[in-house]
Order: C-alpha cells, then structure tokens, then sequence
C-alpha cells in the first residue's frame, strides 16, 4: 500500500482488519455492529466528546488522571476512587508497557504472576488481554466517560478491543506515539496503522457513535518547544480527520513560562483549523488537553504539589478544555491511587479558584503568539511542500530531512540535532536548530533571549545548560542556573 | 591510564531515553568509553556489546517500572556467556510505584547486581563508584 | 497623655517604661546599653532590615512561617527544623494568646502544663515569661533574622523582652492588632501603647541598630478589601515613621483574584511613600509582605496545597518581598513542623518556578490600581481632615465615624457597617459601603460588578453572597456560587 | 412554638470572630432567640448570660487552641449556679494541633458537654441537633 494521507480503502481496511484481530485471542470477541450497538446505548455522560462538548461551550477545565493497573477488579476499583475522591471529570485506562510493544505474552506473564503475589506487576492495564468484555464491566463500573492512554506505536488491535469494550476516547497519533515511544519504527508504518486507527474510529462515526480523539502532545515530555509538538498535533489531526474522525483534543505539555503556555493553549486550535481548512477537511470539534509539566519532578510531595498546582493554575489561565494531572509520587513512582486522588483535587481546588479569571492579552502573549503560529507554519508549510501537498508522504520526508525534530526522543527515526534550553524567563527556546526551517528573523529571537540567559549566568549557552535545564524542576527551580 | 569500557542501555520494553542521554554525557566527559545500546534494549543486547567490546560494567536503567521482570536471568545469561565476572549496576525507578529503597535493593543484589542506584541518582555519583570499583583512584 | 501623632516625649517614655518593666519579673532583665551591643554583635545575615534590603534590591520574594510552641527547647527545635527541612528564609516566633491578652500568670500555667504533660498546650511562645535569656538561647540556635508575630493590643512589654532578647524585627500595630485581636480596648489605648513600641525601636534606631517593624496587613483575614488594609498599613507605617522607625513591612493579605492581588501590592509601597512624604517624613525602606489566603481554609490537605500554591504564584508575580506561608493542616489546628515545612517548600517551589516571570502591565492592572489608589486616598485624606492634620487623632475619629470599618472585627469600636463580597472574577468588592468615604464613581464601580455577578448567579446579592464567599475556599471555590 | 433562647460566645483569649457572625445568623434565621456574647467571653460571662435570660442552650466556640483548658470547670460551675442541667454544646478547633476526633470528643464529654462538634462543622448539623434536644421537632 503507497502512503499518503487520504482516506483508506474500504476493502484494505477490511483486509487488515481480519489480519488485527487474529493477532491475539481476544480479537474474536470484537463485533463491529454489536459495538455500535453498545455505544448507541451509552448514557450521554459516559460519552467523551458530548461532555468536551458541553465543557468548550460552557468554559470548563475538566481534570483527568493517568492509571492503571494488571487486573481488571483492582482497575475498577483504582478508577472508582479517582472519581469519587479525587472528582476525576474524565477517568483514563493507562495500557502496560508491554502491551505497546504488543508483547501480548509477557503482559499475560504480568498479569498472573500479579494475580499470584497480589500486587501489580505490570505498569498499566493490559487491554487486549482482558478482551472486550473485560472493557465493558470496567464501562459499567464507573460513572464519567474513559479514554485509552498508552504510548503503543501499533495500536490497531488495542483500538479495536478498547472501543468495543465501550471506551469513547483513544490517545495517541503516529508521530507522537513513535518518536517518543520506539527506536525502530519508521514512520511511515506508524501513519499507516495510525490510518487504521482513525478509520476505525471513521467507521464508529459513520454508524453514529461519537469517538473522541487525541494525539498525544507532550511527545518526550522534556523541553519541547511548542512549535514542534504544535506542528505534530496539527499533522496527526489533519491525518485523522482525513480518516473520519469528527472530534479531535490536542494536547500541549506545559513547559513552565505563563506567558509562553497561555500562547502555545491559544494558538494551538487556531492552527488545527488553519490546516484543516487549507486541506479542505470539514469541520470538526476541536478542544485543548494542557499537561502539567511532563519532564523530571521534584522527589519531594510538598514541592511537587507546587508544580501541579503551577501545572493547574496555568490550564486555567490558558482555559484548557482539560488537563491531565500529574501526583506528588511523580518523580519516584506509579503513585498509589489516593496520591493520584490528591493530585487531582489540587488541581480542581486551583482550578475552582482560577475559573473565572482571564490572561489578559498583551504585548507579550502577542508575541509569543506571533512566533509560535510562525514557527509552526514555517514548519507545517515545509512539510506539505516536501510531501508535494500529502501531509502523510510530507510527514516521512520531514523527519528524514530534521524539518519536524523532537527533542530527546529515542527513535532513529528522528533526526535528533536540536537543542532546546530556556531563556532567562524560562520559556523554551532552541540553541540549536538542526534542521528547522525558521527564518532568519525567528533565528535571531532565539538567540538573543538565550544570549541574554547566558549573560545574566556569566556563562556561555550550551549542552551543560540543556543538562541543568533538564534537572532543574526536579531541583526545585525553573531555569537551571549554575549553582552559586 | 588505560579507558575502561562502559555498556549503557535502558532494559526491557522501557523508552526512556532523557536519563541515558545525560548518563552518555557525563560518563564521557568523565573519561569513560560509552557504549550506548540506548532504550528498548534486551538482556542479550547488553551481553552481546560487553562480549564484542570487552567492556568492564554493564549498566542498565530500568524507569518504567518493570525492572524487577527484566533484570531477572541478567548475571545468569552473563555467566553463560563467559562475561559471569562483569560488573552489573543498575538505576532508575526499579520497581513499581513509590517504594522504600532497602528491600529494592536487597531485591536487586539478589539478582547479581553488585550496585543498585535509587531514583534520580545524579550521575557524579556512579562515577565515584566506577572509580572506585575499577582501581581507577 | 494628649492623643497626637508627635514623637513621644522622652521622659514621659521613660517614665512608662518603669511601669512596662515592672509588669512581669522578667522585665528586671532588661538592659537597653547591654541590649544594644548584643544586636550589634549580631552577624548581617541574622538582621532582618539587612536582608529585607538585599531581597529588595534582587527582586527576592522571601519565604516566612508562622509557629510558636510553649517551651524553649522545643521551640528551638521546630524552628531550626523549619529552617533546615522547610528552607526558611526568616524564622518567626508566634505568641501564644495568653501573652497577647497579657495574662503572664495563665501563659506561665500553660508551660507548666505543656512540661507536665509533655505537649504543648499553648498556641504559640510565651515570651515574656521566658524572658530574655532564653530569648536570646534562641537567636543563638538559628542562622536567619527571627520576628516576633503575635496579636497583642498592649505589646510594650513583649516588645522590651523580645528585643532586647535579640530579635530584630516585630510585627503589629496599633489597629492591626487591636481591632482583629480584641473586644474592648479603645483605639486611642493601642495608638500609645504602640507609641512606645515604635518609640522604643526608634531608640534602638538611634543607637544604630536595625529594627524592622511590620504593621499585621490581613486584619481579620476575611474578605478585606485592598483599600481597608492599605489605609491601615500606611497609618500605623506613618505613626512608627514618627517615632523613629527606619524600616517598615507593609503587610496585605491575599483576596485570590491575581489582577486585584497583584495591584494591591504595586500600590501599596506608593501609598506610604505619597503619605510619609505628605507629613514630612523622612525617608525609610519599604518593603511588602504578602500574606497566603488568611481566611477559612479546605479541611483536605490537596486542596490546602492548590490555596497555598496559589498564594506563592500571587506573591511572586506581584514581587513581594516577603510571604507568610500558610501549611496543608491550617483549617484544622496548629500544624507539626513537618505539615509547616511541606507549606515552606511547596511555597518555594512556586516562587523559583515563577521568580524570573513578570505580571504583564495591563488595562485590568492598571484599573485595580486606579481604584485601589482612589479608595484609599479618600479614606487616607478624611482620616487626616477628622484629625485636623494628625494621623493619631484622625484614626480614633475615623473608626467613630466608620471612615475606616474593618470587615467581620470583634472590635466594639471598630464600626462593622460594611459588608464585603466578591465579584464574579472573584475580587473583593463592597456590597455596603457603611460610612466609607467614597465618592459615587467609586461606589457604582463595586455595585456594577457586584451586579454582574448577581445576574450570572441569578440571585440578588444579600448577607447570604457574604456567607457563600466567606466559606468558599473552604469548600474549594473562590466566588461563593449558589449550589446548584 | 415559644422560642427557645441560646446562648453563644467564643471562650477565653480567643478573638475569632467569623464564625461567630455566621452562627447568630445562622441560629437566628432558624427562629432560635440568640444572645450573643461574642468573642474573649469569660466562663462567668456565659453563665451570666444564661441565668439573665432563662437560656436553654449555652453554645460554647473555642478556635484558637486553648479551648481545652478554657473550658474546664464550666459544668461545675453551672451547677454551682443553679443551672446545672442546662445544654452545654461546644465546637469550632478545640485543642491544638491537627488531631483524631473521636479522643477529643470523650475529652470534652468528660467536662460535660452534651454536643462537640470538630472543626468546620456546618450551621445545619447543630440547628438539627437543637431541634431534637429541645424536643421541637
Ligand atoms: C519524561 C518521562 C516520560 C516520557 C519519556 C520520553 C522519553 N522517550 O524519554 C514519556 C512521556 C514518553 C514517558 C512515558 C512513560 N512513562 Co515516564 N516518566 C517521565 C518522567 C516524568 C521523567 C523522566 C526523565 O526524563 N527524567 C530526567 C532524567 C535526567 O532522569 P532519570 O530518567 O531519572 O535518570 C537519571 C537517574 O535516574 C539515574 N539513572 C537512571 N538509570 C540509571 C542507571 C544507573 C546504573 C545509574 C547509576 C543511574 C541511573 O541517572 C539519570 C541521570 O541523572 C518520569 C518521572 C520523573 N522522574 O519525574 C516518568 C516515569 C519514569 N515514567 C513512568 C511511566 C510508568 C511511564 C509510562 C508507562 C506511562 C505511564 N504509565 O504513565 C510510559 C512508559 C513508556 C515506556 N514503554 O517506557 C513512571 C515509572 C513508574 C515506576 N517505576 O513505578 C515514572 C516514574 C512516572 C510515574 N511516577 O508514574 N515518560
Ligand atoms: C481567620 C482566622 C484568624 C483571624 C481571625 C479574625 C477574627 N477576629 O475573626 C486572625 C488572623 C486574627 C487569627 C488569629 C489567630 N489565629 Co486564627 N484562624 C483563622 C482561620 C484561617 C479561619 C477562621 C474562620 O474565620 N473560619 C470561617 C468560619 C465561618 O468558620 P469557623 O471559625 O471554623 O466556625 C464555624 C465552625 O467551626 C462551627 N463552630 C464554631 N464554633 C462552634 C460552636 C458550636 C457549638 C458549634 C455547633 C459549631 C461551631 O461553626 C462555624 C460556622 O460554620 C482559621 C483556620 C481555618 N479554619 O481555616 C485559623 C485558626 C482558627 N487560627 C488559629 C490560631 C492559632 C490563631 C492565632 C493564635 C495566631 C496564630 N498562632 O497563628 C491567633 C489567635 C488570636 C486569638 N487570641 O484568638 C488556629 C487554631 C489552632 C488550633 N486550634 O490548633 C487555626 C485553626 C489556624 C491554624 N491551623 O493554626 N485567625
């Protein structure tokens, strides 16, 4: 099958599909139209996109989570608390690790040797390996709509299982769940199975089942400028809603300067629908998702209360549909369920505090907007020339050529030549630009606020104030200073 | 005084890639030769670059949790393959969830690891240890 | 003794200062000679006007706890732990409600009991029975400035003990801690007795020591409005300026709406420059302390966590110099050292994370300034015409006259008209205006947005808005919404 | 109905006046008859009051810490006054420092209150139990 970024072939999805769901047993139990059937039976306020739609309209943030554990009782009970004590809005299902390898083996492995010592031995919730059914007890467990939250390059029989077990909303995308999730995979194979993906969801759509999407910002978590995740989002959204997709969330990590976090939460619709419409896809529902600072955590509960808190009151302030909320065990663990429950009401209580208070448009978001919407257009432009128009065929080349590049991420796919570190303000800029395709006068903002940095730590910019950058919020600081 | 040869790797289904960027750097700059076999590495991955570059320590970072099943079988593989001798550290978040650091490391040493690193272990530290532990001071 | 704003006489102070030192054996301790060369002997990093003046100059916002336990040897311990474990820029010393209501022989019943039963049973340090000695084992065991906090009307005593004991700073003034802090003393009693104490600081002044003096800005922590407190803070500033005071804290407690928090600390240093400068006094350093939320707190120690990290963000975007840090047990009793480190170090965390970020100068900032600057001029200009020129006399004539009312104060000579209440952004705005001085712009200003507010709830505002918003936070809001 | 008169105060050295406000409001709104006494209030004031006017229910507050120590003793002296069945009910932060309820609550039962409430509680809940103890409901 030749790439490129139009809709797939009814009968090649057909094809593959029976090829997906052979992969493991659980695969029998998927029936499309009997899926259907169930979601079209689904209380409204189990339904993702009817309750962002509820939130855009009325100015909400909602709050969710990250969990997930190897058996299914254990699982319903961990998500039942984050709703009843921790007010979670949405609840999520975090996949294992090994399920995103599709290592369906060593998760069955996880799975009964956690079912013998009675804790979990897996980080995350094996989908697959429970089946739909499975899926659907956990459905009729719980009161608020559940998303798929895993990091799984090839993630066609999850997405099959998961939405016919009853999930409305699935994460992910296939650069944001390549670069940063393998050291393997060309891309060109994550946007064909991501097209299965989208399609499937197409399909759910097509039958009148509402299935939200939502690729998965953050990427490396660590210092990525939000042109280039931005411009990732934007790409994956094009190519999803090319497959059917109708609502879309799009997500940024927070990277810790108001101003700089406040623009990238603005602008990041604006873009979507800027290159939705060039391409001349139909609308869609478009919301944000705002991560709280997804890089190194501090070990301490106090201080990492704070950069949650930091993390909530800036979703506020940039008016986020959501915000995925981290928990003071970030730093050393998978937390427990009520240190994730006390994540999440710190975060509403700031939120609660913050809702009806506005950023006020100056000068300086201005600008921030004004080079981030430059930046990721410089980028999105060049990756729609290289692809002679196909966002999917651009998307290839532009990794090859370093024109999209994610700060350290492990895949061999990805050029790997910028260098991000912050400026004296703290907002991320680029020391190196690799490949980048930023103009001269974008080249220059750069550069000066690093200089500025450097010469406000008497030192010169470079890889050992990547490093320092990289601890500092773990340290307790924003910007990695030298110490004194 | 002569390089020792150092084989660095994240173990397991584990992608967690920012901790052995900065491990690279500093045990470079530190004097060491780094192999970096990086993330998504298999037990045999690390045997393999020991035994092809004679290395004197394999270190392996395990973040997401599933340590405890992947490093499981390492010092015997090791032993197996002639490399029974090789230094074995291990560091990152070990296990999973928030655990005291005693039993982990018990656990670990257990396993044949002759040091066992807690969380967000600064890199200065293993490199006191490898100096140590290779007669380099 | 005539009521007036003047520097004391000389010998009418020490003529009082006999009977102050009688009060309580420990007052035969005083030396002022001896005192004087103990400060001096002091090293630069444990004065406090010293280090205020550096955090100044550097744009520092410094880090203060609240805490005091009956015995000496425990005291020491949980403010070297809080040093230590919390990072503490500055060290308080809170006094325990027996002292502020200056029953010695009950405060000296409480150590005995808390040595007895070994836990304390009093609310904070009983100074004054410890007296200087001991005071001064505790300088002696800590590395940073310490500070006498407590809510005593007649502190003339506590003020001889403690700094001659070797702090060298001290909190409160003649409303501050007499209308929040007490029933049935008259303003004209506390405007002398702090007369002294500001007199007696004065003194160390004039012998080159430095003594900072910070007039309490919360009040009754409850929905104060910018203006109340600002007009409290300049006049006790002005008095203690009069008696020989060189360096003044001016205290404000956080209401939660960023855009009304971060102007009411720009304006609060203008306000005491304009007026010390109107009456002809000299020049002095001002600095600014920024209280977290002083009111009703959420019993939960999550969402304690989101107040207190909202707090730290407020203080370090409005640049305070100083803030007083509230603990995840506040609404519950007297924190363990621990609970009030983990307040320290979120605080921290906040404030590193934003200490380089800047609150953009904006329409909405500068109308909050506008009317914060309006407010308190027409309080501060009927004050000094009721007083005929003198702030002493202006001030018991004022409270008379309800020209300065403090909202929810036990005072029977404070006039309790007004009623407070937030906006619909959450700013403290007035829904009775009592006798307050302001003109009709002012006035429709505060009905307009109460209004707005009223018709986004659907209720007209009455007492119960005021109770909604008292018990808001608490319960994890901001503006205190109906229940839907 | 007749109207059932309480008596409310906040005890001792204690000057939190908030709570207060809302509790007048609160009892007054509920059609109780409310002599407030209101902050820094003696254990003779509260009986005092009570004796002035025939009071049914003393509604002891005690915020700052001291509560347990301020508290001691008020039973006996209702009794020594001749008011030694009257309702005593007492709330707000009672002893200092963060601590379980259940010990305090015996600790307060054992000087003879007949209702403690822990810190926060809500108007409703002791309007309810006024209701029931005084038989109007
Ligand atoms: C960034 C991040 C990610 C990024 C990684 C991007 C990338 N490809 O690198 C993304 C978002 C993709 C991600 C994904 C996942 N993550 Co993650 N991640 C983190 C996070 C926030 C920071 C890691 C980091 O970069 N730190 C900075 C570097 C410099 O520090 P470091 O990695 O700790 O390494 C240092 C030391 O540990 C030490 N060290 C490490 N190894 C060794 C070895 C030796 C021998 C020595 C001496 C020292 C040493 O030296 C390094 C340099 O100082 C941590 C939590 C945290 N630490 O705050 C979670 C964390 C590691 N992730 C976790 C998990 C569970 C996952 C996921 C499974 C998703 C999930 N359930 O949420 C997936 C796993 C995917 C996979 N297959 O691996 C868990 C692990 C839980 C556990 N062990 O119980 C953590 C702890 C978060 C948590 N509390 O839940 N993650
Ligand atoms: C505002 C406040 C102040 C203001 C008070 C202004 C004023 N004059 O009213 C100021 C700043 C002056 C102040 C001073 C002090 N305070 Co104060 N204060 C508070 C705070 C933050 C809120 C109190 C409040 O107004 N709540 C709102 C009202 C509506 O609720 P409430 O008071 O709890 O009352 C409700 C219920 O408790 C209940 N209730 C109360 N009494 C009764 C009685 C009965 C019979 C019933 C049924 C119900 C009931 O009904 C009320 C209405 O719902 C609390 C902590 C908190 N709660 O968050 C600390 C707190 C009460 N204060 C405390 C302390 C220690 C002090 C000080 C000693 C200073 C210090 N060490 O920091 C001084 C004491 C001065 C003195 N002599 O009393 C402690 C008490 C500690 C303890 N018990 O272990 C607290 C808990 C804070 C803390 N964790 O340290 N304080």
């Amino acid at each position: 099958m030749e790439l490129s970024g139009k809709k797939m072939d009814q009968e090649v999805f057909q094809r593959q599909r029976e090829e997906v769901l052979a992969q493991w047993s659980t695969g029998k139990e998927v029936n499309f139209e009997e899926a259907v059937a169930y979601h079209k039976a689904l209380p409204k306020s189990k339904v993702m996109a009817a309750k962002l739609a509820e939130g855009k309209a009325k100015g909400i943030t909602y709050t969710q989570p990250r969990a997930g554990v190897a058996l299914l009782q254990e699982h319903i009970e961990l998500l039942r608390y984050l709703q009843d004590e921790g007010g979670a809005d949405f609840l999520p299902t975090t996949i294992d690790s090994y399920t995103r390898q599709n290592r369906y083996n060593e998760a069955q492995a996880g799975i009964e040797e956690s079912r013998t010592i009675g804790r979990s031995m897996l980080n995350g919730f094996p989908a697959v390996n429970h089946g739909v059914t499975a899926c659907r007890r956990l459905m009729e467990s719980v009161q608020v709509p559940v998303q798929v939250r895993h990091g799984t390059p090839d993630a066609r029989l999850l997405a099959e299982v998961t939405l016919a077990g009853g999930f409305t909303d699935f994460e992910g995308g296939s650069i944001s769940y390549n670069i940063p999730y393998s050291k393997d995979v060309p891309i060109a194979t994550t946007i064909k199975h991501w097209q299965y993906v989208d399609r499937l969801v197409g399909l759910y759509e097509e039958n009148g089942v509402k299935i939200n999407r939502e690729p998965f910002g953050p990427l490396t978590g660590t210092l990525v400028p939000p042109s280039i995740s931005h411009a990732v989002a934007v790409i994956e959204g094009v190519l999803a809603v090319a497959q059917g997709v109708q609502s879309l969330s799009l997500g940024y990590g927070q990277c810790g300067n108001l101003v700089q976090d406040v623009a990238a939460l603005q602008t990041l619709p604006v873009l979507a629908e800027e290159y939705l419409h060039k391409l001349g896809l139909s609308d869609v529902m478009i919301t944000t998702v705002f991560h709280q600072w997804m890089g190194g955590f501090p070990q301490d509960e106090a201080k990492a209360y704070g950069v949650i808190s930091w993390g909530a009151a800036t979703a506020a302030l940039g008016k986020a549909t959501k915000v995925i909320v981290k928990t003071p065990h970030e730093a050393l663990g998978i937390p427990t369920k009520e240190a994730n429950a006390a994540g999440l009401r710190t975060t509403k209580q700031v939120l609660n505090m913050l809702k009806d208070q506005t950023f006020p448009q100056t000068e300086e978001l201005a600008l921030e907007k004004k080079v981030i919407l430059a930046e990721t257009r410089a980028i999105l432009d060049k990756v729609l020339e290289l692809g002679e128009g196909d966002m999917a065929l651009g998307t290839v080349r532009a990794f090859q050529a370093g024109v999209i590049d994610v700060p350290f991420a492990p895949s061999r796919f990805n050029a790997g030549k910028i260098l991000p570190a912050r400026d004296t303000t703290g907002a991320v800029r680029l020391l190196d630009f690799g490949n980048l395709p930023f103009d001269e006068e974008t080249k220059s903002f750069h550069q000066e606020r690093i200089a500025k940095r450097g010469r406000d730590e008497g030192r010169d910019p470079s890889f050992q104030m990547v490093i320092d950058d990289i601890y500092a919020i773990g340290k307790g600081m924003l910007v990695g200073r030298p110490r004194p | 005084m002569e390089q020792k040869t150092l084989i660095l790797g994240v173990i397991g289904a584990d992608v967690h890639a920012v901790g052995n960027r900065i491990l690279d750097y500093a045990f470079t700059q530190a004097g060491f030769k780094v192999i970096n076999i990086g993330v998504l590495a298999s037990q045999e991955e690390f045997i393999q670059a020991a035994i092809e570059t004679n290395a004197d320590v394999i270190l392996v970072s395990s973040l997401y949790g599933h340590g405890e099943i992947d490093c499981r079988g390492l010092r015997e593989k090791c032993q197996e393959s002639g490399i029974g001798n090789i230094l074995l550290y291990v560091g990152g978040n070990l296990v999973v969830g928030k655990q005291d650091f005693a039993p982990v490391e018990r656990l670990f040493k257990g396993m044949g690891f002759d040091r066992i690193y807690p969380p967000g272990t600064m890199p200065d530290v293993p490199i006191a240890d490898l100096r140590q532990d290779l007669g380099l001071v």
